[in-house]
């Protein structure tokens, strides 16, 4: 191994190391959470900094044969696991400690997934995809059924399980018929190979359409876009909360990468044919995400199908890339407004989570939303910060939810084809979305402070990443210029 | 910030006015600003003297007003002064000035407004002396004489018919004068909405003036129109239709029929509004207003054809109705209508100088009909049912001898003014071809002589009637309310002397002539003659029988007392009651108002009432409806959709299975480019 | 030595015809027992033998050395992984008496609807690499392969699993500590 | 015929798809697994046919079913530690009775 | 004052003020009132100094002045950029004055939260005043949507009982049409982009956007996207039912807010974006939407007939009066347009008033229904007297500031077509119908049982209530006598529109 090649893996490495090294820090001292946490939390800042030292010349370097490359996307992709890591480890002591889990395994478990997603991040080869996906998701399986003694936190986890391996099986099928026909798992090559058959006028085959299909449907499920999204809403809502919003951050962005690398690099030639079942997936993902969103009283479960309404948007970005002619700056711009939309929506909803997660301090704290009666009296900042976070998800300016909707919209229509339609159909659901967001809103400042409730406390960790998601929330609204550029090179880097 | 054009008082009258006329016209119209301002702001800290700065204020604007007159029809003024105080209305081609004129009609109408004015405030220390909210009523009856002024003055359209929606305020604030009373409150509403209704009318010709010619300022307008109609620029139906919609506004302010049922009404006002307001001053606002506009209506006959028709059948309408009425006040009002009717009939005919002096006339005998009346009613009591008076002349000497000067003049008996100017309009409508107008103005003539003497015998002869308790302590009004009387007496009974005469070749004449001139070259009246041996003299000889016959017959039935001797006519009730008998579905017709507000109250009340709630029930449950309904599709969708959602892993898994059949059969049976 | 005939008499076939239709029956059948089976012990025992059919299809296509590692790592492994899972899960009552969900009719529709479309689609592609014959692997090969161009997927294949045991261990750890309520 | 590269694939499709009728039918945990295991299995399949006819996948064929291998082993650890947390808790192994969350 | 940045100025002082807020601990309810009292005059006492340089700024090519501009997103060519021209000049004025007022107003009414209120307040000034001064598309969406919010929250935590109907059906209704004009928003400027060879400098510049010249296809879906967002706030019939609810749940200062500025956005939206960027979808469109404005400005004054409740009829009064201003805008006259913007200043400054009015007896009565008022006259004397003032500026009385934008509005309508003209006339009897009746129901007639009822709680306006209605009624005297203060500012904007529109192509049939 050549000391490039180290150093493009350095990432990665110092991740899974620092996961080992949780596991050691575990059984020389067990049950230590403090020195975990803190070990966990600063492991991860420095991470970032191995993360921009590694990318910081910004530009491309290929290792192992071509099998993983370290460019701006991976970097920026990196990064944001890192940040998505990092304040879910901030957000969970304060779920766990109470009911009596401990933390090591958890962080380990979770920094496992994030190399899984870091992995991702950079793989240009469909075995590591795969093999990234799989360290991807199964320490998600486990976080989800952390809170063990939890019959719904179990039963979340092995629907979660179940069906999320059945989707593997469906995906790994798919890139056995798209290696056998293009005859190598170079994301590269995969591309060259299917240059050749789209230039060369011949009839794609049918086996290279099957293999499509199956991976479409593997990655649809990773995404939790309809139809293949009915893990998502009882995994997210029996999860422990903290694991809830990594998972509606974490693997969504993850396999949004896997897509970005497979679909969007690997798969690009054929992307006239697939265009049209992600612009109706799209429209279907954010509709009945939406729609169903609207009646539910779980907070935990509405914010579910709003993750999924939020697939959809960000599908919106996949297909203005994959409408727009190859190579041209609004294709340019689809995977930019995706990437941008990805990194708004991990800031925006960890904090939405983290603040259920604040108010489940005490075993036995439901998350349905009346919960949140009075929240705006009861604990004004939290209220505040959950409405920030909330107006962000509806997409109110100046959050960066907002921009994150503007620039994917905006994407849709420098795209071709019937894309554009795609930007008034997003923009009818964020009318909808508004007012299952409104009504939290609603509750907590529009009802009394049921009698009985008792105060807030949270420790220090939770506020702080409270106050860092909602500082990210509100600066990448109010200055997308400073994610801007980052997320332009990281598309560029790919077409 | 905006350009502000305080051009402060430049003339652009070619003769020179004497220096300070501006001023002093400008100091009309402050004086009664400021009283009004001031009397608002510290009148009711001044109990009693509440009067205290509105009446001398008035008496002074009195004052300089007659100066102003003088002035002008001495013609020191030349045709007319004009001057801009400052441009109200500065919007590129819409360029409005505050602009003010004086010439002989507004003199004319100066006169009447000032004079009355001045006199109904005199009497209105004595009359409201005793009631609370004087301050409030002396503080509307400035604002309104401003207005009224205003209103006279204006050099344009838009200032003329701001100043009308001002008098037409003060007119709905003194309606309602006393708000407790719920007829009061209805009638103030009522009477403002009507005038609404023809102000509709009026804005929209204001607007075709002006989209027409591009300007509103009198003189050019009376210039541009003629002009363009001349050149072909407009069709004459365009100035007809012009003519008329603004002709809509005279008839919702000077009551003519249809617009005519909120006038009767208007008398739950205090008495002395009646007489300034509804009879001496801003109800003859829609004669001026169509005298001033001569030259716009004397160039389509159709138009002077419609106001002739309305002016005549609103006077026969009015009198019909004066016949059988028994409140004094409202007998006074048809009466009212019924002379304003003369009046636009005389301006449909053309005869614009007799229906400018019937205006005058009118202006003081009715105003001292009204503050006779308000005496009277005052004296029983604030009774107004004349059933409940009667034989009343001898406690009120004064104020019934000053209404029989008023009632003689209304009745047109020589040689008081209303003899003069009532004559004169029959006179022209005859000669000017207008026959039938001439015979049912005859026919007014003795209905009016009729009803008024009718009123004058309940009221003031025959037995006492008046409630037992009253009856001891009736008596006259104190001087502050019977010197106004006694003053307004005297132009009633001696105007037409002054003014009136030479037949032909009348002083008024010599006044108003100019201001028509135009208007009688396009209707091609020559030079007025007159043959009091001839076809004149005839005239005057039928409509004073006419009025005589009509007098008489009253006295008759209701008596009468012949002043300065014993003689008494004793009234007949039983004839009276027999004749009714006789008439009874005309007595009806007429004692109901020939239903007029009964068929408004239809209309507009009811079926507008049965519309709006219509509005109503749509903007509810249709458009409001249709939002909630895809509010509650759109929740329902959700509800439906969330069953999919089992719980059941297999179920997913199915689903899941489906999803990606139905993708990959997608792909295979579109994706397969040839 | 008894030496074959070079095909099945009367059938035309190859001998290697005839093993590959053994063995995919096999495989097809132990797989149906697996699918259908009401027993689940039964079930597992037939997993195990479709294991080794598909041990002996590798060996067919030339692969051994897979075949040993299906042998190892499946029947060795997982295999009995899953027995012991069985092991620990049955309740005493006995297999379920409802095996089957209610579904099963759509699932059979989805699951003949799914193999008519591979079939199809298999039937329908020509394979652009394809050279006709199945060759045999050297084992040097592959691990040549293995330690060189897949270096990277080896190594996390290694962090894979070591993730699996430290979470499945946590998981499927008993612990003291009270049932707590479920936080809804 | 099994010479062949459709014959195998063929088979592997038809394994896909069995397995995936198990799956969705049945309702014990385990008998899930087992389903999946058995995909995976057709995968595999489908990966060493690709690779023994089709010449130049022929050495990473192995490679590639030899780490889906792993993978499946990893995914069975986690499926069974799972298995076993929520048999702990809800003392069945029927996955439908599963459905405390819904809608 | 030149450079001083006066516009920033104005935009930011109520946010810092709400900053400030944010750190006064909630029970020093005192110092929170008068703090953000002082925020908004400071914000006030700006714009005065922006209207007193006005004149003597430079303006630019535009016509703006006071023009400021900073790179915002400069990957998109996204700008701060701030102007200010007679419009905006008079709209802030408003808004600012307005919202002084309003906070004055509801020292007494409101005395939960006090800290919440003060700072919505303030963020929606901030929302406000940045939609009038906005001269890029981006930024103005910013500001139109970040008025939402603490309207949100000031009608659903400070409303009536059904206040959070209201204020969901607000909000949804608003962004539904808001959403749509982003998406014409982003459009547009894509469009521009792509003209300019991919090259988004400027595509959000609103002053570059007026002279690109949008194809026809372009110009109809941006219009109709825009037009629903502006139509919405209008409102326009048929979207106006979000305001009788919003009217009635509110605070009285969300009232007055709601009606005197936040209706305004949309037709100021009109004015400044819809007709000068697609002047061939205005012309393509006027017609329907000139009838939909008479529709709005008679059903809603019949409408306002028959309410129950007060608030209701002066809502369904503000659809009528709305219904002028687009009326005027859509008419393209000049006289029409400016009074448009007359009409605007004057509903902002009357109906504010009303509705302020209405607050005084709320506070006392705790009701609004009119049925159960009556006699207020002997009792309340100057509350009569300020009702009867305001009712009559609503009326259109002239020399009172409500008539000379109203009759300019149907100058020129007439010179388009005299039936459009009789018909919007019709209102001065229906508007004057209702209110009239409405003030005989309030005022006239013996004390109701109702009112007599509340005994000594029924008192006449105090020096607090007389102090906010008093410079409203100054200035509509003010501007009812000497409308050049406002006009003299608006003809070069608005002549501006007119000749972008004229030289767009064909003039509107009708009269000469």
């Amino acid at each position: 191994m050549s000391s490039a090649e180290l150093a493009a893996l350095t990432p990665l490495v110092y991740v899974i190391g620092l996961a080992i090294a949780l596991v050691v820090v575990d059984m020389v001292r067990p049950g230590d959470d403090r020195l975990v946490g803190i070990l966990a939390g600063v492991g991860l800042l420095i991470g970032m900094g191995v993360v921009w030292l590694a990318g910081a010349n910004g530009a491309t370097q290929e290792v192992f044969g071509g099998a993983y490359r370290l460019d701006p996307l991976t970097t920026f992709l990196d990064t944001l696991f890192l940040v998505v890591a990092f304040l879910t480890i901030l957000f969970t002591p304060d779920y766990l400690r109470p009911r009596g889990y401990p933390l090591a395994e958890y962080a380990a478990t979770l920094l496992f997934a994030i190399s899984g997603a870091m992995l991702i991040a950079g793989a240009t080869d469909l075995l590591v995809l795969f093999l990234g996906l799989e360290l991807l998701v199964l320490p998600g399986y486990m976080l989800t059924a952390y809170a063990k003694r939890d019959g719904l936190a179990t039963e979340g986890a092995i629907k979660y399980f179940l069906l999320g391996s059945f989707s593997s099986a469906i995906f790994l099928f798919g890139l056995a018929f798209t290696w056998g026909y293009t005859g190598t798992t170079s994301v590269a090559g995969v591309a060259h190979r299917l240059e050749q058959v789209v230039t060369g006028q011949q009839p794609i085959a049918a086996g290279l359409l099957m293999g499509l299909a199956l991976l479409t449907a593997g990655v649809a499920f990773k995404i939790a876009a309809v139809p293949f999204h009915y893990w998502t809403p009882d995994a997210y809502q029996g999860s422990p909360t903290p694991v809830t919003g990594y998972l509606s951050v974490g693997p969504k962005i993850a396999a949004f990468a896997l897509i970005l690398r497979l679909f969007a690099e690997a798969l690009a030639p054929l992307k006239a044919d697939w265009v049209a079942v992600v612009a109706v997936l799209a429209v279907l993902t954010m509709t009945l995400g939406n729609l169903v969103a609207l009646t539910q009283d779980n907070i935990k479960r509405m914010l579910a199908y709003s993750s999924i309404a939020h697939t959809g948007y960000i599908l919106v970005g996949l297909a203005a890339f994959a409408g727009a002619p190859p190579g041209s700056e609004a294709a340019k711009e689809g995977i930019a407004s995706v990437l941008f939309y990805a990194a708004a929506y991990a800031f925006m909803n960890l904090g939405a989570f983290a603040v259920v997660a604040a108010l489940q301090g005490r075993p036995g704290v439901t998350s349905q939303i009346a919960t949140f009666a009075g929240l705006g009296r009861r604990a004004p900042l939290a209220g505040a910060l959950m409405l920030l976070f909330l107006l962000s998800l509806t997409g109110i300016p100046p959050t960066a939810g907002f921009f994150a909707k503007a620039y994917v919209i905006a994407a849709a229509l420098a795209s071709g084809g019937l894309v554009p339609w795609l930007a008034v159909i997003v923009v009818i659901n964020a009318a909808i979305a508004a007012f299952y967001y409104l009504r939290v809103g609603v509750v907590m400042y529009m009802q009394d402070v049921p009698s009985g409730a008792q105060p807030v406390t949270n420790s220090l960790p939770m506020r702080l990443g409270l106050v860092v998601a909602a500082v990210g929330t509100v600066l990448i609204g109010l200055v997308p210029g400073l994610l801007l550029p980052m997320a332009q090179a990281a598309a560029a880097a790919i077409l | 910030m905006g350009d502000l054009h305080f051009a402060s008082v430049v003339p652009i009258s070619a003769t020179v006015a004497p220096p300070g006329s501006e001023a002093m016209v400008l100091l009309v119209l402050v004086v009664p600003l400021l009283g009004f301002a001031v009397t608002a702001l510290v009148g009711r800290r001044l109990g009693r003297l509440a009067w205290a700065f509105a009446v001398p204020g008035i008496v002074f604007t009195w004052a300089v007003a007659m100066v102003v007159v003088f002035q002008a029809l001495s013609g020191a003024y030349g045709e007319a002064l004009r001057f801009t105080v400052y441009t109200w209305i500065p919007a590129g081609a819409l360029h409005i000035d505050f602009n003010l004129a004086v010439d002989n009609l507004t003199a004319v109408l100066l006169i009447v407004v000032t004079t009355v004015g001045m006199l109904v405030h005199v009497y209105s220390i004595g009359y409201m002396a005793h009631d609370p909210g004087r301050w409030r009523f002396f503080a509307y009856l400035n604002l309104f004489m401003f207005s009224m002024l205003l209103l006279v003055l204006a050099d344009n359209f838009l200032l003329l018919f701001a100043a009308w929606e001002l008098v037409g305020l003060c007119s709905y604030l003194l309606i309602g004068f006393w708000y407790r009373r719920r007829s009061a409150a209805l009638a103030s509403k009522k009477a403002f909405l009507v005038n609404r209704v023809g102000d509709l009318g009026f804005a929209l010709g204001i607007m075709a003036v002006w989209t027409t010619v591009g300007t509103l300022n009198f003189p050019e307008v009376f210039q541009l129109l003629p002009a363009q109609l001349a050149s072909g620029a407009i069709q004459p139906w365009m100035l007809t239709g012009i003519a008329l919609l603004l002709f809509c506004g005279a008839v919702g302010k000077s009551a003519q029929f249809p617009l005519h049922v909120w006038l009767p009404d208007a008398m739950e006002g205090p008495t002395p509004v009646s007489a300034l307001i509804h009879a001496a001053t801003m109800v003859n606002a829609g004669v001026y207003f169509v005298a001033r506009a001569n030259p716009i209506f004397s160039l389509s006959s159709t138009a002077m054809l419609v106001v002739a028709s309305i002016g005549i059948f609103t006077a026969i309408l009015a009198a019909s109705i004066a016949l059988t009425q028994n409140d004094i006040k409202r007998v006074l009002a048809y009466s009212t209508l019924s002379q304003l009717g003369y009046m636009f009939a005389a301006l449909g005919v053309g005869a614009y100088v007799a229906a400018i002096f019937h205006l005058m006339a009118h202006g003081f005998f009715k105003g001292l009909l009204f503050l006779d009346s308000g005496s009277v009613i005052h004296a029983v009591h604030e009774e107004q049912d004349m059933n409940r008076m009667g034989g009343l002349w001898r406690k009120l000497p004064i104020t019934h001898a000053t209404m029989l000067v008023g009632a003689l003049a209304i009745a047109g008996i020589p040689p008081l003014a209303g003899f003069f100017s009532k004559d004169e309009i029959l006179d022209e409508a005859w000669k000017d071809g207008y026959s039938w107008i001439w015979l049912v103005g005859v026919v007014v003539a003795v209905l009016t002589a009729f009803y008024m003497f009718r009123l004058m015998g309940k009221t003031f002869y025959g037995p006492s009637h008046v409630d037992p308790k009253v009856e001891p302590v009736v008596h006259e009004s104190p001087p502050i309310m019977t010197v106004p009387l006694i003053l307004l007496a005297i132009p009633s009974a001696f105007l037409g002397l002054l003014v009136g005469l030479p037949f032909g070749a009348s002083v008024i004449h010599s006044w108003l002539g100019p201001i028509f001139e135009q208007a009688d070259a396009n209707l091609g009246h020559g030079e007025p003659t007159f043959a009091f041996f001839g076809v004149d003299g005839v005239l005057i000889v039928v409509s004073v029988i006419a009025a005589i016959s009509g007098l008489v017959l009253a006295m008759r039935l209701f008596g009468f007392h012949w002043p300065f001797t014993r003689r008494e006519i004793e009234p007949e009730p039983a004839v009276v009651a027999r004749w009714t008998d006789r008439l009874r579905p005309l007595y009806r017709g007429s004692f109901h108002k020939w239903w007029f507000d009964e068929l408004n109250d239809l209309i507009f009340v009811r079926f507008g009432g049965v519309v709006a709630a219509a509005c109503w029930w749509f903007d509810v449950r249709i458009v409001d409806g249709t939002v909630n309904t895809v509010g509650r599709v759109v929740s329902g969708a959700g509800r439906e959709i969330r069953l999919i959602q089992t719980g059941r892993v297999q179920n997913y898994a199915l689903g899941i299975a489906i999803g990606l059949l139905i993708v990959a059969g997608g792909y295979l049976l579109f994706g397969g480019r040839v | 030595m008894l030496t074959l005939p070079a095909t099945i008499p009367f059938l035309g076939w190859t001998w290697n015809d005839l093993l590959f239709l053994v063995l995919a029956g096999g495989l097809l059948g132990s797989a149906l027992f697996v699918v259908l089976g009401r027993n689940i012990i039964h079930s597992g025992l037939w997993l195990v033998v479709g294991f080794l059919m598909l041990a002996g299809l590798y060996a067919l296509l030339g692969a051994p050395l897979l075949a040993g590692a299906q042998v190892l790592v499946y029947i060795g492994a997982i295999s009995v992984l899953i027995l012991f899972a069985i092991m620990l899960t049955q309740s005493k009552a006995g297999p379920a008496r409802l095996v089957f969900h209610h579904q099963a009719w759509a699932a059979a529709l989805a699951a003949l609807g799914l193999g008519l479309l591979l079939v199809i689609v298999v039937g329908a592609t020509a394979w652009p690499l394809a050279d006709g014959s199945a060759q045999p692997q050297t084992s040097a090969n592959v691990a040549s392969a293995l330690f060189d161009d897949f270096v990277l997927p080896l190594e996390i294949v290694g962090v894979l699993l070591l993730a699996a045991v430290i979470g499945g261990v946590f998981l499927a750890k008993k612990d003291d500590a009270r049932e707590s309520d479920s936080d809804i | 015929m099994s010479n062949t590269l459709d014959a195998y694939l063929v088979l592997s499709g038809l394994l896909f798809s069995l397995g995936m009728f198990g799956f969705l039918a049945r309702r014990n945990a385990i008998a899930m697994l087992m389903c999946i295991e058995l995909m995976l299995n057709a995968v595999n399949l489908a990966i060493v046919a690709f690779g023994a006819f089709l010449p130049p996948l022929r050495d990473s064929a192995a490679v590639i079913a030899l780490l889906v291998m792993a993978v499946a082993a990893a995914e069975a650890t986690v499926g069974l530690a799972i298995v076993i947390a929520i048999y702990r808790n809800r003392r069945t192994p029927l996955v439908d009775e599963y459905s405390q969350m819904r809608e | 004052m030149s450079g001083l940045p006066i516009l920033s100025l104005v935009i930011f002082t109520p946010l810092a003020g709400a900053l400030l807020l944010a750190f006064v601990p909630r029970d020093r309810v005192a110092l929170l009132r008068w703090l953000a009292l002082g925020t908004a005059v400071l914000t006030f006492a700006w714009t005065l100094l922006m209207v007193a340089g006005f004149n003597d700024a430079t303006p630019d090519r535009g016509g703006f002045r006071f023009v400021e501009a900073a790179s915002w997103i400069p990957a998109f060519g996204i700008q701060y950029k701030v102007g200010v021209d007679g419009i905006s000049l008079l709209m802030v004025l408003l808004t600012t004055l307005l919202t002084a007022v309003s906070i004055l107003a509801s020292f007494g009414p409101i005395k939960e939260r006090v800290k919440e209120y003060m700072i919505s307040f303030l963020v929606l000034e901030v929302g406000m005043v940045g939609v009038f001064l906005a001269l890029d598309t981006f930024l103005f969406y910013v500001f139109w949507e970040v008025v939402l919010v603490p309207m949100y929250l000031i009608i659903g935590i400070w409303g009536g009982p059904n206040r959070i109907y209201a204020t969901i059906k607000f909000v949804l209704y608003t962004l539904i049409g808001s959403l749509l004009m982003l998406v014409a928003i982003l459009g547009t400027a894509f469009v521009f982009a792509s003209g300019h060879g991919g090259d988004w400098t400027g595509a959000f510049d609103y002053e570059q956007l007026r002279g690109f010249g949008f194809s026809e296809g372009v110009q109809l879906a941006a219009f109709l996207a825009f037009f629903l967002a502006f139509a919405i706030k209008v409102p326009m019939f048929p979207f106006h039912t979000w305001l009788p609810d919003a009217h009635v749940e509110a605070p009285t200062a969300g009232s007055v807010i709601l009606a005197g500025v936040l209706l305004k956005l949309g037709g100021y939206g009109f004015i400044r974006f819809s007709l000068p960027l697609f002047p061939q979808a205005s012309h393509d469109l006027a017609v329907p939407i000139i009838v939909l404005s008479l529709i709005a400005i008679v059903y809603g004054a019949i409408v306002a007939l028959v309410q129950p409740d007060l608030k209701k009829l002066i809502a369904y009064s503000s659809v009528s009066h709305m219904g002028f201003v687009t009326l005027g805008i859509f008419v393209f006259q000049q006289q029409a347009l400016q009074g448009a913007v007359l009409q605007m200043v004057n509903h902002g400054l009357i109906t504010g008033a009303l509705f302020l009015l209405v607050g005084v007896i709320y506070e006392r009565t705790h009701d609004r229904t009119i049925a159960k008022m009556g006699g207020l006259m002997g009792t309340l004397p100057v509350y009569a007297v300020v009702f009867g003032f305001f009712m009559l500026a609503s009326i259109g009385l002239p020399g009172l500031s409500g008539f000379v934008g109203e009759f300019m509005v149907f100058l020129g309508t007439f010179a388009i077509s005299p039936v459009y003209a009789a018909v919007a006339v019709l209102v001065m009897t229906i508007g004057a119908a209702y209110l009239l009746w409405l003030f005989q129901r309030m005022f006239t007639g013996d004390l109701s049982d109702f009112l007599r009822g509340l005994g000594h709680h029924l008192t006449d306006m105090d020096h607090t209530e007389i102090l906010t209605l008093a410079p409203l009624a100054a200035l509509v005297v003010v501007f009812g006598v000497v409308p050049g203060l406002l006009l003299g500012v608006l003809q070069a904007p608005t002549d501006a529109v007119l000749a972008g529109l004229h030289s767009a192509g064909q003039a509107l049939g009708g009269l000469p």
